[in-house]
């Protein structure tokens, strides 16, 4: 009975609340088909309690300290206990039964734009547009220029006069940076739920694997039904929705062979008659150019 | 796409596409003619107009076969 | 083009296109199955090199450009 | 692929794509269900308008097909 | 253009195109058949490329009374 | 072409376009001339109009005598 | 355009294109022959090549094109 040792000898030193804690962690890992973890940096109590709210009927978002996600991991056992390395910093936890891919989804949606904070790593190019700011002239000009953004007085107000990139996705935000771009109400960072690794079915999937190139499927899509519609034209496979394409594909076929073999048919005569003028007119042209007594007086026109 | 010119030329000709002037032509053609074809053919071009069909191949044409002229 | 959907998803997993394997997979998505279609997809298909019809060119007939296959 | 073609088969004739449906027809297809792929296929379709990637398809295949004389 | 449609049956098929074949074919098609028509056309067709002269762009009529190319 | 053209010289000298007359500049051009094709030629003819099809072309001419088509 | 016309010809039919050729075609056509022009047309075609400049017009057609062939 060691387990039983343990949690024996685990109660004479944790108080009762943190052994309830783990134990309703426990549970809700298993009770729950998807179970992973997010990061909350950055999030402040707040927003995550509205956060949770707007949650409330696709998943459970549980805080807790993490140690005792770290010993609840440890007792669920099974590919959970694997989750322990994503533990560290601030971190949630939600329980789902939806679709890794559609809560990772959700939550990536659910991210909103926030300040960024100085020294930060700019998560993307952040981009000022050029244009008028609410600003009254002011020493607020030279705090722009100072950040590199060419800034001037138009109509009694200050106006950011180019369109400028002012940092580079990688790049560190300055604290003069961060405080003007916070002044601009320019949010280059997002915050939200960032969920970073979920167990699910006995598999993990981390952010990467769950995030979605919509685009890639969409062309996947596109590069499918083009495939289809050549294999049903290629083997001339009829059907309500090629068969369009294949008539014209044999008339076509019949047109190209029969003019370019010149095949004598009334309904090509048209054809052959205009292509042979046609012929005719580009020689001449050239003939013509060249001296132009070698061509007669109906093609000097 | 035999049974694709053959429907052409019935057309051409005047004459009703059917699974029998189908097979017909076909067959003077030493065509082992498959009727399952021949049905989905005919069933294709039930609720084609073929006229108009035709006359998307003059759009259609400098694209004929996908390749370049030389 | 669903008979058609059902033979490259059987081409791409490396299965045989059959009637059997064709209908198999069309009843699986709850299609009415008509067997002189899923014969005629199998007789069409029979010499074609498929990986080669299904990435050359169809012809390209402004149709195709108009309106979605419904 | 074969996912992508079990989706448009199921949209082809009409049917909901599920993790239920997709998984039968690849079954059926004596392919080997990835219950992930599945997964984010379905979520993926969330995002993807198959009529708006079929009708792409279709819109550029005349682009495909023809070369423009040089 | 029926003629045409014989000639690219036959060739298709990987039969030869002769007086005889080709008269078939319009015959089996209910078509009179003008034998000077065929004599010409398996005579226009003696030293052609079928595959490369049906592929390759024709020249097009321009449209009776159509707007000129701009 | 040779036929179409023969046809064509002669209607622009303001001859009639017979069989004699399409043989004779066939001939007096070295070529070997097949009858089937001038035949076939001259009654399909018969009922177009040369004027007419020539001043389409014209339309089609600035085109190309200009110079290459984009 | 006679003249032209009888300079294709010859090159069609593979033939040299001197005085004498065009010349006789000329006259086979009944046509009374202007000899300074056979002349000049035949210096100025020494240079060109005719394959080409006839297939300037060819390019130019499609872009005009567009009627049904009906």
């Amino acid at each position: 009975m060691e387990a039983t040792a343990e949690e024996v000898h685990h109660t004479e030193h944790v108080p009762q609340w943190k052994i309830e804690e783990v134990e309703d962690i426990k549970n809700l890992i298993q009770s729950y088909s998807l179970f992973g973890i997010v990061s909350i940096s950055g999030i402040p109590a707040k927003q995550l309690q509205v956060m949770r709210r707007e949650l409330k009927d696709i998943a459970v978002l549980k805080v807790s300290r993490n140690t005792l996600v770290t010993r609840a991991l440890e007792k669920a056992g099974g590919t959970a206990k694997d989750l322990e390395d994503y533990v560290d910093a601030q971190i949630g936890l939600i329980f789902t039964n939806e679709n890794p891919f559609k809560i990772y989804k959700i939550l990536e949606k659910s991210k909103s734009p926030s300040p960024i904070k100085p020294g930060a790593i700019a998560p993307k190019d952040i981009v000022v547009e050029e244009g008028a700011t609410g600003f009254p002239p002011g020493p607020i000009i030279g705090d722009l220029q100072s950040v590199g953004i060419p800034a001037a007085i138009d109509s009694g107000k200050v106006s950011i006069s180019e369109t400028t990139t002012v940092a580079r996705e990688g790049d560190k935000v300055s604290q003069k940076l961060a405080a003007m771009l916070n002044r601009l109400e320019i949010y280059p960072d997002e915050v939200g739920l960032d969920l970073k690794a979920t167990t699910y079915e006995g598999s993990i999937f981390t952010s990467d694997q769950l995030a979605i190139d919509v685009d890639q499927y969409f062309s996947d899509f596109t590069t499918a039904v083009r495939q289809a519609f050549n294999l049903s034209v290629n083997a001339a496979y009829p059907t309500a929705e090629n068969i369009t394409t294949l008539i014209s594909k044999g008339v076509s076929e019949a047109r190209n062979l029969g003019v370019n073999a010149t095949i004598i048919e009334p309904q090509l005569m048209d054809t052959h008659l205009s292509k042979a003028y046609s012929q005719m007119l580009s020689v001449a042209q050239i003939v013509y150019d060249k001296d132009e007594n070698a061509v007669d007086d109906d093609l000097k026109q | 796409m035999e049974y694709i010119y053959a429907a052409l030329l019935l057309h051409n000709a005047g004459k009703d596409i059917t699974e029998d002037t189908v097979k017909n032509v076909l067959d003077a053609a030493g065509i082992e003619v498959d009727d399952a074809r021949v049905k989905a053919l005919v069933a294709a071009l039930e609720d084609v107009d073929i006229e108009e069909a035709m006359s998307q191949a003059a759009f259609a044409a400098p694209a004929a076969g996908g390749s370049s002229p030389s």
